[in-house]
């Protein structure tokens, strides 16, 4: 037990990466409006960034720019693949975001309850 | 950031969700600088709570700003979301504790460009040297990334000349 | 009127220290936090203020959306013809060693030109997207 | 230049579509579109054939040696698929430009094409990329341009299409780097082939099977696994037609590649398949598409989206190969990702030339479209034949294998499933044809143009290959063995 407890301790970055990403998540696949849904959609992408980067961290390191007088460095390989993974939130934000105002455009709405039922489903 | 995300998932007011998230990035930058990753913290910093914000309330602008009341509640996405979270309390169950140096993240292939860098590329800044050299493929693909994504909005916004 | 008068004047002094950051980014990445992402990020976010704070015509004129129209694929361009050069050296593609005598040279330049191409595409595809979302007008 | 070949083959599109945005004219892009492709198809050409003769061909991006710098690594297999999708797209090339012109509005022809592109650089780069987060990027790439191409049907509801496979697509895309954060942690690398080595002696057992249900559920919207499938259909139906039809034969097929990859080449065969409950879930879901895509595409109007619920219930046919796991099952599985691409190119492809000369959306607008349009209802109706897998046809010899397979392991019930989907789908494609070739045409439907040559030479050639690779199967057969064996079962056998 002592084992459990102490390992809930020592791996507490993980619950709140697991939490954050669930919430996320939920916020994607339950809500209807389109903004709403983009935003869970970054929040899940972005809480995937801790997931990568807080495994890198050692406790007593600094950030990975060579200098003089430090040894210890948190590890440089996380942090590149999350800023490809960031850019890539980005492009798909910025894409997802411009056919919401096509949307709204041509449907004046952006409830997909309403959509989905009239436009997509009745053939 | 437990609370903003609460926040988002409660709040009607579109333009609080969004600055909720604007405020959530931010918080993530700074944790991610307590993690020691300056560079994705900049980037993030600019990116989350810049960027995209600019975008949401640009697009908000056009749209109405409230979200409406789902017509029906459903629970498959609750069970989802169980799935999805028991899975990965079972996955990251016995990984590495947090701060540890030992990890094979460390020890395999980090330390190869911590050591390697400076020699070889002359660059000080490792995340910069593996971002264009070692990883340069990479981050060709990320251009291209962006590349599409800035052709493709174009192309979805651009009105047609008639 | 005179909380518009402040933004305007603020926003005028602050754009080109913007523009400085940017470059300051751009350059400095190699020894410190940043590079070509963050540079294009910032130097964007500048043309952003200016459009939020002087409006959609005014920021067009100073700024024309053709030019970073063109820069998106432009960035692009330069990243893959670095590689190109270095796979007609006989080298592999995006080997920087081709780009000098000395590896450590080859890989200074090559690390600077694709950090260039990035910048480039960075500004242009950011301000094209915001361009497209402003400009798209109320229906 | 051959030694180059792995990343001139991913580069050439993208070169292709740079250039494309840059100069922007109205008659170049499609030139400079054919021409990219045709590069793309000659070096994918020369990598098979290197790869056939050398054992794996390991190229380095940048010079650095993997695992540190990132490996473009090529096997009989990919090489293989990279050949397919490389050919099916230049093809189709030929086949777009009289086709977008009348669908597309004049100035987004050259975007289309450059998404085109893009699309397809990034599905290659998936296909020969041996590092995980460099196939996420060109996941992304890939997907990126879909929605946009999707986007450019012209239909309203192609924009709810894109957004919606947005959302999902991004969602699986997130799930796999999820899953690939797992295996980062536990063994600190990103090369596919390191991690493969190092997985061997991780003690860290459940980490290791979160990741892959993370990954393979990640891919699985991909693949638009059933019933991960919602995106699909709409997708299919609301893209222009040389849109459907690239998507069509290459997309899901190399989302399937890369989850077999992870399954053989990264997990293992012995990982994975010791796992019972993993084999149930992807021998039910599969067994299930067969079934549910099949009963919802016979109550289609829509012929596009008719046909991409038939999609959906093919690519049951490749996961159940999948997951019978043995040296027939996986040859269906191979077969009929090289054969279902050339079929359903075919279909989409004919159904594009229905659009461009009368406007034909509806399965009731078919009728008596044997009189009218000959050459084109031939086409479909063939191509039809070979989606139920008629002997002779190409859709035969891949359920044969499969039927092998499943019967090497005993399963009756599989057998009786396979049967049991083919008479399903010998409803909906009877449908067709009955309408085509016994009813008196709608006087309603006009054509207002006459299909160009090249249109029908490319469908009409896609249609062959059909019936010759049915006929002919020493050339599909046979390279899917060698891939199998050489590449999947390597160990086993």
């Amino acid at each position: 037990m002592s084992f459990e407890i102490y390992h809930f301790i020592t791996s507490y970055n993980y619950y709140i990466i697991i939490f954050l990403m669930i919430s996320g998540l939920f916020i994607v696949v339950s809500k209807g409006n389109m903004v709403k849904k983009l935003v869970g959609l970054a929040l899940f992408q972005t809480s995937v960034y801790i997931l990568y980067i807080s495994p890198g961290k050692i406790v007593g390191g600094t950030a990975p720019i060579l200098a003089d007088g430090y040894t210890i460095y948190s590890s440089p390989f996380p942090h590149v693949l999350i800023l490809t993974a960031i850019v890539v939130g980005i492009a798909t934000l910025s894409l997802g975001l411009s056919l919401v105002i096509r949307i709204n455009e041509e449907f004046e709405t952006i409830e997909e309850d309403e959509l989905f039922n009239n436009e997509l489903n009745d053939e | 950031m437990a609370l903003t995300t609460l926040g988002i998932i409660r709040l009607r007011n579109l333009f609080s969700v969004v600055i909720l998230s604007t405020i959530y990035s931010f918080l993530m930058a700074t944790l991610l600088l307590i993690f020691d990753a300056v560079d994705v913290a900049l980037t993030e910093a600019a990116v989350g709570a810049g960027i995209s914000t600019v975008l949401m309330l640009t697009v908000l602008y056009y749209t109405k700003m409230n979200e409406e009341k789902p017509r029906y509640r459903s629970v498959l996405p609750l069970i989802i979301c169980l799935v999805v979270g028991g899975l990965l309390i079972y996955g990251t169950y016995g990984l590495p504790p947090f701060g540890a140096a030992d990890t094979p993240i460390h020890t395999h292939i980090s330390v190869q460009y911590l050591e390697r860098s400076i020699n070889e590329t002359g660059v000080p800044n490792v995340v910069t040297s593996v971002l264009a050299s070692y990883r340069g493929f990479d981050t060709l693909g990320e251009v291209i990334v962006v590349f599409t994504a800035a052709i493709g909005v174009l192309s979805i916004l651009k009105r047609d000349k008639v | 009127m005179r909380l518009d008068l402040l933004l305007r004047i603020s926003s005028k002094i602050f754009l080109p220290f913007i523009i400085l950051f940017a470059f300051y980014v751009q350059f400095h990445g190699d020894f410190g936090p940043g590079g070509g992402f963050q540079a294009g990020v910032i130097f964007a976010a500048g043309v952003i203020l200016y459009t939020i704070i002087f409006g959609v015509k005014k920021a067009q004129k100073d700024f024309p959306e053709k030019i970073f129209n063109f820069m998106v694929p432009l960035g692009v361009l330069i990243f893959t013809v670095t590689g190109l050069i270095s796979l007609s050296k006989g080298y592999n593609f995006l080997d920087y060693d081709a780009l000098a005598h000395y590896p450590k040279h080859g890989q200074h330049i090559g690390i600077i030109a694709i950090e260039l191409g990035v910048f480039v595409t960075v500004i242009g595809s950011m301000v094209s997207i915001f361009y497209a979302f402003v400009g798209r007008g109320k229906k | 230049m051959n030694e180059h070949a792995p990343a001139l083959v991913a580069m050439l599109p993208i070169i292709g579509a740079i250039l494309i945005m840059l100069i922007r004219h109205n008659h170049l892009n499609w030139l400079i579109a054919l021409l990219s492709g045709f590069g793309t198809m000659y070096y994918s050409i020369i990598l098979y054939l290197d790869a056939r003769s050398m054992e794996t061909i390991s190229y380095a991006m940048g010079g650095w040696e993997p695992p540190v710098g990132i490996e473009y690594r090529i096997d009989e297999f990919n090489a293989l698929l990279i050949a397919l999708i490389s050919i099916m797209s230049f093809l189709i090339l030929i086949y777009a430009k009289s086709s977008l012109s009348n669908e597309l509005k004049k100035n987004k022809i050259s975007t289309f094409y450059s998404m085109y592109l893009l699309c397809l650089g990034g599905l290659i780069g998936i296909l020969s990329t041996g590092d995980a987060f460099n196939a996420f990027v060109f996941l992304e790439i890939s997907s990126l341009a879909t929605y946009v191409i999707i986007s450019m049907g012209g239909d309203r509801r192609g924009l709810l299409a894109a957004y919606q496979y947005l959302i999902v697509g991004t969602i699986g895309a997130t799930l796999y780097v999820i899953g690939v954060g797992l295996i980062f942690i536990i063994t600190g690398s990103l090369n596919l082939y390191d991690i493969s080595v190092k997985l061997g002696d991780v003690e860290l057992y459940r980490p290791l099977l979160a990741s892959l249900a993370f990954i393979t559920v990640g891919i699985a919207l991909k693949i638009a696994l059933f019933p991960l499938h919602a995106w699909l259909p709409n997708a299919y139906a609301f893209a222009p037609s040389v849109g459907t039809a690239f998507l069509a034969s290459t997309a899901t097929k190399v989302a399937i590649y890369l989850l077999i990859k992870y399954l053989y080449l990264v997990y293992g065969f012995d990982l994975v398949y010791s796992n019972q409950i993993f084999i149930f879930v992807v021998l039910s879901l599969s067994v299930l598409a067969m079934f549910g895509a099949s009963v919802i595409a016979i109550f289609q109007s829509n012929l596009k989206k008719l046909f991409a619920y038939s999609s959906v219930a093919q690519i049951g046919y490749i996961t159940l190969g999948i997951g019978i796991a043995n040296y027939n099952g996986l040859i269906g599985s191979t077969v009929h990702i090289i054969n279902h691409s050339i079929i359903k190119a075919a279909i989409f492809l004919a159904i594009g030339c229905l659009v461009f000369s009368s406007k034909i959306v509806n399965i009731d607008q078919l009728a008596g479209l044997g009189k009218k349009m000959p050459m084109v209802a031939v086409c479909i109706t063939i191509s039809s034949l070979s989606l139920i897998g008629v002997p002779g046809t190409v859709g035969f010899i891949s359920k044969w294998y499969l039927v092998l397979g499943s019967l090497e392991q005993g399963w009756w019930v599989v057998v009786f499933a396979l049967a049991v989907s083919s008479i399903l789908a010998l409803i909906y494609v009877g449908r067709i044809i009955e309408l085509i070739w016994f009813h008196a045409p709608v006087s309603s439907i006009v054509s207002e143009n006459k299909i160009p040559f090249e249109m029908i030479a490319v469908t009409v050639l896609m249609t062959i290959a059909t019936i010759y690779f049915g006929i002919d199967t020493r050339l599909t057969g046979d390279l899917a063995k060698i891939a199998v064996e050489n590449v999947l079962l390597g160990e086993q056998l």
